[in-house]
């Protein structure tokens, strides 16, 4: 399952999901807002999207690792708007039998989001100054 | 035909505008359609240069031909996660 | 940190402790109980636990792996006792400033974890029977 | 020296209690050990081949002299996570 939505992500309801008999091992990654950036100081981050596509390219991104992997459960959500400092503006939840399956899975799923998915990130920083990221395409998302 | 294409992020800003519409010959592929968005306007060259378009969902070969049915967006690099 | 407990692990308070403004990720693993090891059916593990050696080990393992990866935080806890289908009987949660250290530092210490650490489950099946659980070397921890 | 092995999980199964005492030389490494362990419980001779030995909270090499001052377990092979 994938969504997109305008509230603090549920981590509890998506580990929930996960926690089923048939699975061995829960993978839970989130992405959070990080204060700095080598020396600048961020704030907050607001995040944007091409909402049709990036469901349509999260929806991909999940069949996908669950042809790949033998996955329970996979969920994908990320936060559209405002994220305060430490919030999490994605989570990505994979639970398989064996754990090495969650972890590549999930693993997987954030490099291909961070290069596929229509989502940008606009940088508030201390200075008052903000800033879209649109990263030149070899160095992308190093979070 | 007249094109219309969305616009987002520091796409819009850089336009200050939501959509941008250009004029292209019937058979433009994408790559036409980017020189054609870039000439409109200048200021729009260095994300339309790392970034591609869209039509409906998905991504969209610069060597495709332009749909003018379909939602075409301009998709500069993403930045979510 | 680590610990061991003989309650259900509070994974909020793992990952509210993972959520710093300096990390940008975080990942968290739960091994949990799994219905089915091949065609046999297991109602509820139970862990037994070396305490005093099992938290020096991990105390070992949680130091090694901050030395290794830039971690904000890393914290380990492993339940004792009965543990039902589908809850977790160990957590890992680690956060960095970019993912790829989050990811490997976790993968890391769940597998030196099952190889290193004095702590052993005991299956109770479907039919009745229990069974300690003494892994070859080789075919170790495949969860 | 006597020296008493703290036995855990299957360890405890098969020989049916806590822990196991055994009579070693002084000079004794854990290899002479396990053959003393395995001597007294024969149960026990398939765990004591595939674990280890700690003392305090330590792993400690077969060719390690034994302190007997330590508290001394049998660690059959692990299990957890």
């Amino acid at each position: 399952m994938i969504s997109l939505t305008q509230s603090p992500i549920d981590t509890g309801a998506l580990l929930a999901a996960a926690q089923q008999p048939a699975a061995g091992a829960v993978v839970l990654f989130l992405g959070i807002t990080r204060e700095f950036t080598d020396d600048r100081q961020t704030t907050q981050l607001s995040y944007e999207a091409h909402a049709s596509m990036a469901e349509t390219q999260l929806e991909r991104l999940e069949h996908a690792a669950r042809e790949r992997w033998p996955l329970v459960e996979c969920q994908i959500v990320h936060r559209l708007g405002e994220v305060p400092l430490a919030e999490a503006s994605v989570a990505i939840v994979a639970s398989s039998p064996h754990r090495a399956d969650a972890f590549e899975a999930g693993r997987w799923l954030i490099d291909e989001l961070k290069r596929d998915v229509p989502i940008w990130k606009r940088e508030h920083y201390a200075d008052g100054t903000t800033e879209w990221v649109h990263p030149q395409s070899e160095q992308s998302g190093a979070r | 035909m007249q094109v219309t294409i969305q616009l987002f992020a520091g796409a819009r800003e850089a336009a200050g505008a939501d959509n941008i519409a250009v004029d292209i010959d019937d058979d433009s592929n994408y790559a036409d359609l980017a020189e054609a968005v870039t000439a409109a306007c200048p200021a729009l060259a260095p994300l339309v240069a790392a970034g591609r378009f869209a039509a409906g969902d998905q991504y969209v070969d610069k060597s495709a031909a332009v749909n003018p049915a379909a939602d075409i967006a301009l998709i500069p690099p993403v930045s979510g996660g």
